[in-house]
């Protein structure tokens, strides 16, 4: 169990983080292979009011489960077996741990070979009575496919009004239709009225992601969360739902945790940045210093992730990409030490040795975090 | 064969035609999938075919190779008609002209190890024996940087890099001229995605392979592609170098396409250039005159001039440049539109 | 992407006209299903009559007993019925007949099929009836307490007694019933006497045995479990999650009314069958004992009468479920 | 508190067998034994090697429940219930095998009509099936019965034949669900005839598992129809033994006491059916599994 004692909480400033998660680990295990799939293996993450974090990482980085870990959604077994999430609903509140009671339910022996024992049927009736309040009040979630993630069977009116319904139910049918039509409106889809009898099957990708969002924000979230909002669609689509995200983050202010694999993404909606790789977090840090290519120190496999996008002079002399080696790790065999050793081109000259361990996730500038030993010293956390 | 195109497409049509209740054809009920698109692909070459969901590029793909059966136009590959061709002679020509599939399980049967799946492969159009089966294999697989040992596994158990590896694999068992690639990279992350692109291109130059290069990725279109044709709607609008693209096309279409793509510089959307797109993609989709016309800025600024929607004057490809024809009456940077 | 992008913007083009309302196009689906019902009539009464021209005996059988008639009086007899002519043309009459609602008359008590079809069917439609309705339930709630994997206890129990009473004989399980309750508890009158037809609990029993007994319980748990395991992957499952909305608002129409609707229409079949044991079982004078007798007396007519009521009981099962399949799935009848 | 900890070796093939879940491990194995001895039983009562003479009346020995002379008890004319049940098994084995043949012949070659040629096929093929599937197997068995007093194996014949449909299905979706991953397309592409798609990479590759399926579900359907209808008199006509008839004949005794000459003939029906349901389900489980992942 990490050893984040409660005082810790308290020691942050009054208005601390809305959101901080702090060494989350969620593992399945694959009878098949008689091994635990690490999905999140240690993930601590912030985030300020108001502030949209950007989570990079490509498929299998664990960047999904973390937050389908935090709506409590995740079926697996056995799922979450570590870890506090400490929630402040408004920035003066007193955080509330929404894992709280996990030690009751699930122990974790970390030691090779790691060890769990957990009652999933206790622990989900435990956690789902506590999460199943905040989902559609205080957070709420845009998908990616937003043709399949819209019900088929009901209208987009119905599905919209019952978002509406669960933040205010004392409103009115006519009110809370007009609410509806409003939200419809500021995302920008033609025809509000018509729309609401529409089902997703008439619509198009673009305008049922526009649906998505309206619905999210309908329901006034404290925590916005989008997972790969703008994957699958066409570029020109895609322009304009991240100009739509960008315009509701400056006029609503709702804090909003953005997951994608593309680095374009996230240039164009985070305030800050996250690298996730192999289940746990490997840099995190504002936005600027962490976009920058050549600004140092860096985590080599951001480094690898920004360099994989062509610009205009690589695309002039037709240059081959510099590239990441390696395949993308099996989260069912993650050995000790760091784990982007096998693919990282940049052995910290002397410090090979110390790969063998697996480096902290250590302060290397003004709120920017790398876990490679290039940047640490070796003994002590920063 | 240096001196004629290794594949010639004419005017080539295919349309998907609404079968009334009882399977007879309606004819007017069609979808124009490909709507007359003519290009020239020369040995070595790689073009890359870039546009939107519902452009045809697919189709394009899929009725070069004769998966899908053309309504119209033709064919050539090294003067050899296509369209038409009995199922007998096509599968001959099918030796030379293969195809990777979207889908990174599409040519990986989860039942056959790769072993077997090269092997079939490899003694589709020849006899051989089961010692240089196993040898050409283990060369087929050092190919695409794969390991000897991966022989042995079974589709479901390998990466999504490994996947696409491993069909790549197998379709250079045929020795193949020419390769249409759909989507190869679609399905990949970043970082295996870049990978692969180098492996197509080392490949290229090693084996002498012909590419067509179907994505609606641009970036990674203009690294590999060294010619880009641009489709709208079943036609081409666009074509040209890749980093002549890059740097902004002739064509309105070309331009937004370009735009809303955010490499390294950030270029968002041209500003004061609103398409609607969202309006027109669900609203009426014309089907004769310019295609692109409901979502122009061009178009509608110039108070919808009449040379766009008579059928008569539909634009046709027309030179801009050295190696560059559009498909507009007002390219861009021609003077003739307001300097977009 | 395996249709070209058209077919999206033909769909949404198409849309100008006002979407049809749930009960025009349930309308619609019924007039569908009617047709094909007629259709799918003709071929069974085609492949009964000619079930019937190849079977030994004589035609003639149909009508009238012909044990007893000489030479002569069967030649009038076959004129008069037009059995002489060419096949074609018999059935075309037959057919005539039988639309305008005569279907003959029982050999064995002479009185006319429809009336004989009428007194009886409403008795088995009643017991098929209520026995797939309880089939449905309990299929329903077990796959439903499995697939949400709540009450693991329960839905073991209950899995495991599907399995094993869909594996039963449903003749045995007919005795061991009517055993228990009546010699044992005494709860029942023996069923031979005349008056227990009328006793309500005569007729639990038999749609209790039934219902749970015949044999498609196992299979449809499993359906309709790994149905609702599929559906409950689906992403609008997970949005509906994400969002805080009673799941069930969400899961029971694809959950639950679509495939219920199709098992109804695939296993009614198997209900109607297992109703003719069922009826021997208990003496239940209904249209299976009726169709047991006259397979026994070679009673033509009432076979003939049986078989087309069965085919519209199971074609009106097919009726149902496209009704409550257009009804909840808006795609379906563009 | 349920406990999960990793193994240090890899498991091996067996491991991948044991990763089933539990509660297919266990259907699939019993019903593997079911079928081993219904298999024993047929060859056993076709060889004549049975423990006693099936007709042999022991009338010293009536009614008696099981005991060391015999294992399963005596009927109500003291005949050997477990010989009469082995003997049993002939009235519906090599029936039910032809009805399993029946609708996998026609089903796969409807099967693969409707999956590769939809436009074609849909249609005229469908009504058929339709045709096929509209009337209950009860009623057309009784219909034929009356008409042409058939032996049992036209009878089952029959059931075959309204069988043919739900083969047809299962192949249909399995080649719809190659479809939509274009292994199909990908296999043509490469060059590979088409006689050699449908042959290889379809129907043997994917057609064996549902082979297995079709015909645990057809045999259990067989051994159903076939004690129903000599339960109502007229399959298996008595003396010669069928677990249908034998249930039937004990009926007034089991109600003045003696359950026990219907009910070994019914635990028969019980464990066989059983043994075919679970395994039949336990592989189509299986079968789904891998099509969605």
């Amino acid at each position: 169990m990490s050893t984040a004692p409660a005082t810790a909480a308290s020691r942050t400033a009054a208005t601390g983080p809305i959101l901080r998660i702090q060494d989350l680990r969620t593992y399945f295990y694959l009878p098949a292979r008689g091994r635990f799939l690490k999905a999140v293996d240690g993930v601590s993450l912030d985030v300020q009011h108001g502030e949209t974090l950007a989570i990079v990482g490509e498929s299998g980085s664990g960047k999904s489960v973390t937050m389908l870990s935090l709506m409590g959604l995740v079926t697996a077994v056995p799922g979450i077996v570590d870890g506090r999430m400490w929630y402040r609903p408004a920035p003066d509140a007193k955080p509330v741990d929404l894992l709280e009671g996990l030690g009751r339910f699930a122990k974790l022996k970390l030691g090779p070979p790691p060890e769990v024992h957990k009652d999933t049927l206790g622990w989900h009736k435990w956690h789902e009575h506590g999460m199943s309040e905040r989902r559609g009040r205080d957070f709420a979630m845009i998908f990616q496919n937003p043709r399949n993630a819209l019900n088929p069977y009901m209208t987009i009116g119905q599905q919209i009004l019952e978002a509406i319904r669960r933040r205010s139910p004392e409103l009115s049918a006519a009110g809370a239709a007009d609410e509806a039509k409003g939200w419809l409106g500021k995302v920008r889809i033609d025809d509000p009225g018509r729309r609401m009898t529409d089902y997703a099957h008439n619509l198009s990708g673009g305008m049922c992601q526009r649906v998505m969002i309206a619905m999210a924000l309908a329901a006034r979230p404290t925590v916005l969360i989008a997972d790969e909002p703008t994957t699958g669609l066409d570029a020109t689509i895609q322009s304009h739902i991240l100009d739509l995200m960008e315009e509701m983050k400056g006029e609503l202010k709702t804090t909003t945790i953005v997951i994608t694999h593309d680095m374009g993404v996230a240039r164009r909606l985070a305030d800050r940045i996250a690298v996730m790789y192999a289940g746990r977090v490997v840099e995190k840090g504002p936005a600027e210093t962490v976009l920058e290519l050549r600004r140092e120190p860096k985590h080599p496999y951001t480094t690898g992730l920004l360099s994989a996008i062509p610009t205009a002079e690589d695309i002039e002399q037709r240059r081959r990409l510099t590239v990441i080696d390696g395949d993308v790790p099996d989260l069912s065999r993650l050995g000790t030490g760091c784990q982007f050793l096998e693919r990282c081109a940049v052995r910290p000259a002397g410090r090979e040795r110390f790969c063998e361990e697996e480096p902290p996730l250590g302060e290397v500038g003004q709120g920017q975090r790398v876990r490679c030993w290039r940047h640490l010293r070796h003994a002590t956390e920063a | 064969m240096a001196d004629g195109p290794l594949l010639e497409v004419r005017n080539l049509k295919t349309y998907f035609y609404r079968r009334g209740r009882w399977g007879a054809v309606r004819s007017h009920d069609y979808v124009p999938a490909v709507d007359g698109v003519s290009f020239e692909l020369r040995e070595g070459e790689t073009l890359g075919i870039v546009g939107e969901s519902g452009s045809g590029k697919t189709t394009l793909g899929r009725t070069i190779l004769g998966l899908t059966p053309a309504s119209a136009g033709s064919v050539r590959y090294r003067g050899k008609e296509l369209v038409g061709l009995p199922v007998r002679e096509l599968r001959e020509v099918r030796k030379e002209v293969q195809m990777i599939f979207q889908d990174l399980d599409a040519a990986l049967n989860p039942k056959m190890t790769v072993g077997q799946l090269l092997s079939e492969a490899l003694t589709l159009h020849r006899k051989r024996d089961k010692t240089e089966v196993r040898g050409r294999s283990e060369e087929l697989l050092d190919l695409v940087k794969l390991k000897p040992a991966k022989l042995a596994a079974y589709p479901p158990e390998l990466s999504g890099g490994e996947k696409r590896r491993v069909s790549i694999a197998r379709v250079l068992a045929v020795e193949p001229k020419l390769i249409i690639a759909d989507e190869p990279l679609s399905a990949l992350d970043v970082s295996i995605a870049a990978q692969v692109a180098n492996l197509l291109r080392d490949l290229q130059e090693r084996l002498g392979l012909t590419y067509l290069f179907i994505s609606h990725d641009l970036r990674m279109v203009e690294l590999v592609a060294h010619r880009v044709i641009v489709m709208y709607f079943g036609q081409v609008v666009e074509a040209a170098a890749a980093s002549r693209l890059a740097h902004g096309g002739a064509h309105p279409y070309s331009r937004l396409l370009w735009s809303a793509v955010d490499p390294h510089g950030g270029r968002r959307l041209e500003s004061g250039v609103r398409w609607e797109g969202e309006r027109a993609e669900a609203g009426a989709r014309p089907r004769s005159g310019c295609r692109f016309r409901a979502r122009c800025g061009i178009f509608h600024a110039k108070g919808e001039p009449a040379v766009c929607r008579d059928p008569e004057t539909e634009p046709t490809l027309t030179e801009q440049g050295p190696d560059h024809r559009a498909a507009c009456h007002f390219p861009v940077g021609s003077g003739l539109s307001y300097g977009l | 992407m395996a249709v070209p992008g058209g077919i999206k913007d033909r769909r949404a083009v198409r849309r100008e006209r006002p979407a049809a309302s749930p009960g025009r196009r349930v309308a619609r689906a019924l007039v569908r299903e009617t047709a094909r019902t007629a259709a799918l009539l003709v071929g069974v009464t085609l492949a009964m009559f000619l079930l019937l021209a190849r079977a030994p005996g004589n035609p003639a059988a149909m009508y009238v007993n012909v044990t007893d008639l000489t030479a002569e009086e069967l030649a009038a007899v076959n004129h008069e019925l037009g059995l002489d002519r060419s096949l074609p043309v018999r059935y075309v009459v037959w057919v005539g007949r039988m639309v305008r609602g005569d279907l003959g008359h029982s050999l064995r008590s002479g009185r006319p099929v429809t009336r004989e079809l009428w007194q009886t069917g409403w008795r088995t439609l009643l017991l098929t009836g209520s026995a797939m309705l309880l089939t449905l339930a309990f299929g329903a709630l077990t796959a439903y307490l499995q697939a949400t994997r709540r009450h693991p206890t329960i839905a073991g129990a209950l899995g495991t007694f599907a399995y094993v009473i869909s594996a039963l004989p449903v003749f045995w399980l007919g005795y061991l019933v009517i055993y228990i309750f009546t010699t044992r508890l005494g709860v029942f009158p023996l069923m031979s006497s005349g008056e227990a037809a009328t006793h309500w609990g005569f007729f639990l029993l038999p749609v209790l045995v039934l219902g749970l007994g015949n044999g498609t319980l196992s299979e449809i748990t499993r359906h309709l479990r790994a149905h609702l395991e599929g559906v409950l992957q689906e992403d609008y499952i997970r949005t509906a999650r994400a969002k805080g909305a009673p799941l069930l608002r969400h899961l029971y129409k694809d959950g639950f009314v679509m495939p219920l609707s199709s098992v109804l229409a695939n296993k009614l079949p198997y209900v109607l069958g297992g109703a003719i044991v069922v009826e021997q079982v208990f003496n239940w004078a209904g249209m299976g004992r009726l169709v047991w007798q006259a397979a026994a007396d070679r009673d033509y007519p009432i076979l003939m009468g049986v078989t087309l009521a069965s085919a519209l009981i199971v074609r009106a099962g097919h009726a149902v479920k496209e009704a409550a399949q257009v009804a909840a799935n808006p795609q379906l009848a563009e | 508190m349920a406990h999960y900890a990793e193994l240090t070796i890899a498991p091996t093939t067996w491991g991948r067998f044991r990763a089933w879940p539990v509660g297919q491990l266990f259907a699939t194995s019993y019903g593997a034994t079911v079928a081993v001895l219904l298999t024993v039983a047929y060859v056993c009562s076709r060889l004549g090697w049975l423990p006693v003479d099936p007709n042999a009346m022991d009338l010293a020995a009536m009614n008696q429940t099981p005991d060391a002379a015999h294992l399963l008890g005596t009927d109500f004319v003291g005949r050997d219930l477990l010989s009469r049940i082995m003997l049993g098994t002939q009235a519906f084995f090599l029936p039910g095998l032809l009805a399993i043949g029946v609708s996998l012949v026609f089903g796969a070659i409807f099967g693969v009509l409707v999956g590769f040629w939809p436009e074609r096929f849909a249609t005229p093929v469908g009504v058929l099936l339709q045709l096929l599937e509209s009337l209950p197997k009860l009623v057309l068995i009784l219909l034929v019965i009356a008409l042409f007093r058939p032996d049992i194996y036209i009878i089952l014949l029959v059931v075959g034949i309204t069988n043919i449909p739900a083969a047809a299905e299962l192949l249909r979706s399995k080649i719809a669900v190659l479809k939509r991953k274009s292994y199909i397309e990908a296999a043509l592409a490469l060059g590979v005839p088409t006689w050699r798609v449908i042959g290889k990479h379809v129907l043997w590759l994917h057609g064996r598992g549902l082979v297995l399926i079709q015909a645990t579900i057809g045999m259990g359907e067989a051994i159903l129809i076939e004690t129903s209808l000599s339960y109502l008199g007229f399959g298996v006509q008595e003396p010669v033994p069928s677990w249908g008839n034998m249930v039937g004949l004990g009926k007034d005794y089991f109600f003045q006491g003696d359950l026990w000459i219907s009910t070994a003939p019914a635990l028969a029906i019980l464990f066989t059916i059983l043994g075919f349901h679970l395994m039949g389900d336990a592989l189509l489980e299986r079968l789904e599994a891998r099509n969605s992942a």
